[in-house]
């Protein structure tokens, strides 16, 4: 849990923000470059002081300036993951990964420093110096450092920006492992689409410093308002699933959802299992009569409900499927289907298309082991 | 004897001298890191009057500065008689004495160069290490102190050879006590002082200059070990 | 350059106040200009004889004179004996030591209980040199010779004992006379050692005109009172 | 055109890369953490001397072991985006930027301040330092300052990892049209697919030090070989088209490829101009009969070339529609419709899913005035 | 006259300390900074000695070190008499000498406190200056040199602060003539030398402490302002 009221002045930037996340994950922050992302973050950490306002985490109420509480950095037990990278020169790898880790409270260690090191793939650099490694080595013993602390709350400044996909797809679930099976909560600065989806919970814009808005990821992707802030111009819809069935040799997944079966290539998750998709208004066509002998696996019946331009001189069309879904189509497609509010269609959503924004948390667990 | 083996004066004035240096090194080194992080790091009304007794002995002439010892740590003087009588500490006329001028005399340089090096130490590293859980002072100790020991390799290395050359406030606070307080340069100048102590003087400038060169040669060693394991 | 009119004098420090006087006194009858430089006797020599524009050297001591004559860097010819001095022993102001009689066997070493005899150091400074030669002929000088604080020129002597520092020093008379802080509690008596020579002399090679006549001046009654003042005994 | 082939060594790692780009525009480097990319373009920069081997940049020798050739960095008039920023702090944000214009001869200017500082939004930084800058600010400035010495080749490091997407999407077509405009070979390091296909032409696939592919995209992308070290699971197939004719009122540009027409969603380039679209292969689907009423714009018919196990469970389908081209489809799918190699099919893309791809260089140009 | 007037004579010598340790630090600064980079940046054989020679002033007890300037650039040393005899200069018990002497021995402060400045400027951004087209000289120029200001600002207080002290060799090289080498600690002496001088002794003492602490708060000052600018 996260609440946060601060205000500071900085130069000419005034830092305002308020806001709540109670989720136990990953909350995004987001905005464009300047909007105080690193700003708010330094102040949970308690590297920059609010000019007033409080900062509590997970019930521990870090700073407050009604209270006078201003714990010290060492005192928050935040895993800083930062912008730069800072790594300390002076210190070997391994001496850098174990900076922090011997200082955290024995019986609240619960990372374990093989597995990281193994995780991120810097076995063969731990007796080199931080010096003469790359850029994306750096940064993954910069997350290492910060994940060996055991900290009791994740700030994350855009620390997989240099990661390779690879990698990228490999630490990114073991990070919201940790968020879920310890309850840290995550403050995440992104700007990958991808990796906001995959990770977070909630969501905070940020404008000029203050927070613009605040909420579910699957709120706040869809609204349109926030598309000149967050800058995507997909839009798409985000609708939590749970695992219904496995299908091996069909090589699917059925996810069950408000509005019936979805269906994508195979999950590596039990039944039962909560899974988010995101489905992108891009991918979804809509069809007044279902097609056959097709390779869709989803062909969903539902109803139109609203009809927007979209972006540029496409056409956004909302549909109800048992839960809302975006589909953006050409002025063409409108012309020709004839679509109007209310009337009755198919959304024809490719199985494969949908897997890109399944929630990594839940999702492989391969990975963990 | 051959005429390249030391004389026994000459030893002892060497040994006396890398004794009354060492110390004085070794005694205002931790005196120093401190100054230079109080004065690199703190805002405090009067900080520039600490900044300016630091430097005195720089700007004061040698001489007045052992008188300025003579009067505050001699027998009569304010802290003399005080550390006599609660210590049976004596430091005029003894080689504590001398190694109190020496390093009162480098001080400054010491506080400088360490000073200079912890303000080009990246804060952001301090703040890194306090996430990770350490406190100030051991921020201090494991992030930055090792960073500035450039600054603290050069303060040393100029204090001591400064101490090896301190002449005038020695001479001025402690005499010029053979075997007490006679150190090289001390030996140096009384040889020149008689008509035809030149070639006698000529062996003892010899021998401060190897000195001195070796301390730096180890320094520059040191150094270069140092920036090396940064890089390695 | 300086004006061939001005004479430069390198002179012992010991010297300082009676010579800038007797510069003054020179410059007002306008006989000349007047320019000195006061240090020990040894870095004057030294400087002389690596080039220095000095006119008139006088030492306080005939061995560095001697050192320069040697090397035919002083006219020998114009060298003479200008002042002399006594060697005394001093204790500061409030010292319990009174008047001491300074004889063969006199129990100095008592007189310091266990504290520094202040001197010049016997090695190279004249004072030391001469008093260690005193003390020597006394028979004293074995019993305090780990008991002497060598100081680096007389001047520091004399500090030593007007701070307390040394309960006894021993100093020429001139110094003794001109602080309060010291009493003198005995004069070495004057066979005891070499006698106190300040010999003056033109340098060779700048033997200008005006130098000549301060040399000369230096002998007139008006520079003997002012040396005099300063408690010299004039030859 | 770029023609390097260097050898160093440095410290356990050798890099002993030979690739030829003729491509006029970006060729981008790609590999895994680690695999040489920085230390390749700081051999181009002059910043590190190869062992040995030559540096050849639009037939300008920059390096030549052999001829003894090492211009210094200063002589080879690169422009040099640094993966870690390197603003200089004692100069204001205006003077980083003009630090090297005026060191380019006058004739060869081709940047305008004035454009770059408003491209990048950096106008209200103008006096600011360094130091007080956010992550992304200086990274903007950075390009700002690499971009005004009008290099004759662009060497970009990550450039753009802490940008926003907004931002990314004003400044990924003026880089390319400086490329294309001015003929810049430029040779661009980055994780990111989506600006690699916006931007480049010509690939090189680093492995630990070496060379281990070089091509275009469109070969390297659909090789299914070069997947575990690119770690993209998504493969597709990138064509090449010409804009036939613009349907304004349908919000669709037509482009020509050798199978037909492809229709996309309106893009702002005139007719003739060269096109390259990217099919991402989840995005195809495959029907026995066209379907009718459905937004879908392209509805190709074709032929099944070959199938074969794709990524996970998934099964991918070469599809013969006058070009290559890549469908992903579940076993599911294969089954129901039981496709065999030979076999005529119709390749259903949505107009939508397709714009994504277009290569910024050829358009919108209504960034560029 | 009130007591606080200075009298000609402080005045005199205030004057020409200044100038001398104004001088000495002008000529020094772009000769030391040439030297720290050598020292910093390159590596050729026999930087030891390079660097043992730059140093030796420290070592060395300043008499002698102001014996060697006499034995070399007296009228009658092999530089002294070149110099005389081409372009008619002399430097012994001149002005010009004391500013010398001041010179030597405060060249090793200079050197180390800019050297350490310039081994921490960050090589990177060098590079990036190169590859934006700026030539070594250049880069030197525009990037390096204001990147080492603060080492710069350190060394020239350094240096200063050592001129105005400098006695030892001073006294034994240019002599102690009033008006023409007998700056601030020279008169200082004299005054110590003769009796009843303390009084004006300790205003002299009092004056150079007084210009030292200036110097110092100009150069925190200045220093401050740099620090200001680059986080600005
Ligand atoms: N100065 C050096 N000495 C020795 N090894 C080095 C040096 N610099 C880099 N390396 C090593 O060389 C390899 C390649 O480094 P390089 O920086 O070129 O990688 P990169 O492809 O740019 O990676 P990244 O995407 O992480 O920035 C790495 O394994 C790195 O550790
Ligand atoms: N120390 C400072 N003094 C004054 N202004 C500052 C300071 N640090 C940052 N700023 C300004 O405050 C604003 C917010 O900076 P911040 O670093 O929080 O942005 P950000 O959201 O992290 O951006 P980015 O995505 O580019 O990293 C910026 O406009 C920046 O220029
Ligand atoms: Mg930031
Ligand atoms: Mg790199």
């Amino acid at each position: 849990m996260l609440d946060v009221r601060v205000k500071r002045r900085q130069g000419d930037f005034v830092i305002n923000a308020v806001f709540r996340s109670e989720a136990v994950g990953v909350t995004a922050l987001f905005g464009r470059s300047g909007a105080g992302k690193t700003s708010i973050i330094n102040m949970v950490a308690g590297l920059v002081r609010p000019d007033e306002g409080h900062i509590i985490v997970n019930d521990r109420r870090l700073f407050d300036s009604t209270m006078s509480v201003d714990l010290p950095p060492e005192k928050r037990r935040v895993g800083y993951i930062f912008q730069d990278g800072r790594l300390f020169p002076h210190l070997s790898v391994r001496s850098n990964l174990t900076y922090g880790m011997g200082l955290a409270p024995k019986a609240e260690r619960y990372v374990d420093f093989d597995q990281v090191v193994h995780l991120l793939g810097i076995e063969h650099l731990i007796d080199r110096r931080p010096a003469k490694l790359s850029g994306g080595e750096k940064q993954r013993v910069a997350i290492g450092r910060a994940l060996l602390t055991s900290p009791s709350v994740l700030l994350m400044d855009e620390p997989l920006a240099s990661l390779d996909v690879a990698r990228k797809a490999e630490v990114l679930p073991f990070i919201a492992r940790l968020s879920g099976e310890f309850s840290i909560p995550i403050l995440y600065v992104s700007h990958s689409l991808e990796e906001i989806l995959n990770l977070a919970d909630a969501m905070v814009v940020l404008d000029s410093g203050s927070a613009v808005a605040v909420g579910s990821i699957e709120d706040l992707m869809s609204r349109r308002d926030l598309q000149h802030l967050t800058g995507y111009t997909d839009c798409g819809a985000v609708i939590s699933t749970v695992v219904e069935s496995q299908h091996e040799t069909a090589g699917l997944t059925h996810l069950r959802f408000p509005g019936g079966v979805l269906k994508v290539p195979r999950l590596d998750a039990y039944v039962g299992a909560k899974v988010r998709v995101r489905i992108e208004a891009r991918s979804v066509a809509i069809a007044l009569v279902a097609p056959e002998q097709i390779s869709v696996q989803n062909i969903l019946p539902g109803t139109v409900e609203e009809i927007t331009p979209g972006n540029g001189s496409l056409v956004d069309v909302r549909l109800d499927i048992g839960c809302p879904l975006l589909a953006r189509i050409t002025p063409q497609a409108l012309k020709t289907l004839d679509l109007r509010a209310g009337q009755q269609v198919f959304a024809v959503i490719k199985s494969v298309a949908v897997s890109h924004g399944v929630l990594w948390r839940n999702g492989p667990t391969e990975a963990f082991e | 004897m051959s005429p390249f083996a030391l004389t026994p004066v000459e030893i002892e004035a060497l040994r006396l001298s890398l004794w009354v240096s060492g110390w004085a090194v070794a005694v205002s080194l931790p005196l120093g890191i401190m100054a230079a992080w109080v004065l690199a790091r703190l805002r405090f009304p009067g900080k520039s009057l600490v900044d300016g007794v630091i430097h005195l002995p720089l700007v004061l002439p040698p001489v007045v500065l052992g008188y300025l010892l003579l009067v505050l740590f001699g027998r009569r003087g304010v802290i003399g008689a005080l550390l006599y009588k609660t210590l049976g500490i004596t430091i005029a006329f003894t080689w504590k004495g001398a190694a109190l001028a020496s390093a009162v005399m480098a001080f400054p340089l010491l506080v400088r160069a360490v000073r200079l090096s912890l303000e080009g130490v990246d804060r952001g590293l301090e703040s890194a290490a306090r996430t990770l859980g350490a406190g100030p002072v051991r921020v201090f100790f494991t992030v930055t102190l090792p960073l500035v020991v450039p600054g603290i390799i050069a303060g040393a290395i100029l204090a001591f050879a400064r101490s090896l050359g301190e002449f005038g406030a020695t001479i001025t606070f402690v005499s010029n006590i053979r075997g007490e307080t006679q150190t090289l340069p001390l030996a140096l100048y009384t040889l020149t002082q008689v008509p035809g102590g030149e070639w006698a003087a000529m062996r003892l400038c010899v021998i401060a200059v190897v000195l001195g060169m070796a301390a730096l040669v180890a320094s520059e060693l040191l150094a270069r070990r140092f920036a090396a394991r940064m890089e390695g | 350059a300086r004006a061939a009119e001005t004479v430069t004098v390198f002179a012992a420090a010991s010297l300082t106040n009676a010579l800038t006087e007797i510069g003054k006194l020179f410059e007002e009858k306008k006989m000349g200009g007047f320019i000195a430089s006061f240090l020990s006797s040894s870095t004057l020599a030294k400087q002389i004889e690596n080039g220095a524009p000095a006119n008139v050297f006088i030492s306080a001591d005939e061995k560095w004179m001697d050192y320069l004559a040697k090397e035919k860097l002083i006219d020998s010819s114009t060298r003479f004996n200008l002042l002399g001095n006594r060697l005394v022993l001093i204790a500061p102001a409030d010292s319990k030591v009174g008047e001491v009689n300074i004889s063969k066997s006199f129990d100095l070493a008592g007189l310091l209980a266990g504290g520094k005899l202040a001197m010049g150091d016997p090695d190279h400074v004249p004072a030391g040199i001469y008093g260690k030669e005193a003390l020597e002929k006394l028979g004293v000088w074995q019993s305090i010779q780990g008991n002497v604080a060598r100081e680096s020129d007389v001047r520091a002597a004399l500090t030593l004992v007007e701070l307390g520092e040394a309960p006894l020093g021993i100093v020429y008379a001139t110094d003794a006379a001109v602080t309060k802080k010291v009493k003198v509690v005995g004069t070495f008596p004057e066979q005891s050692h070499p006698p106190i020579i300040y010999p003056a002399a033109l340098v060779a090679g700048n033997e200008t005109q005006v130098a000549k006549s301060f040399l000369e001046f230096l002998k007139t009654p008006q520079a003997r009172a002012v040396f005099e003042k300063y408690g010299f005994s004039v030859r």
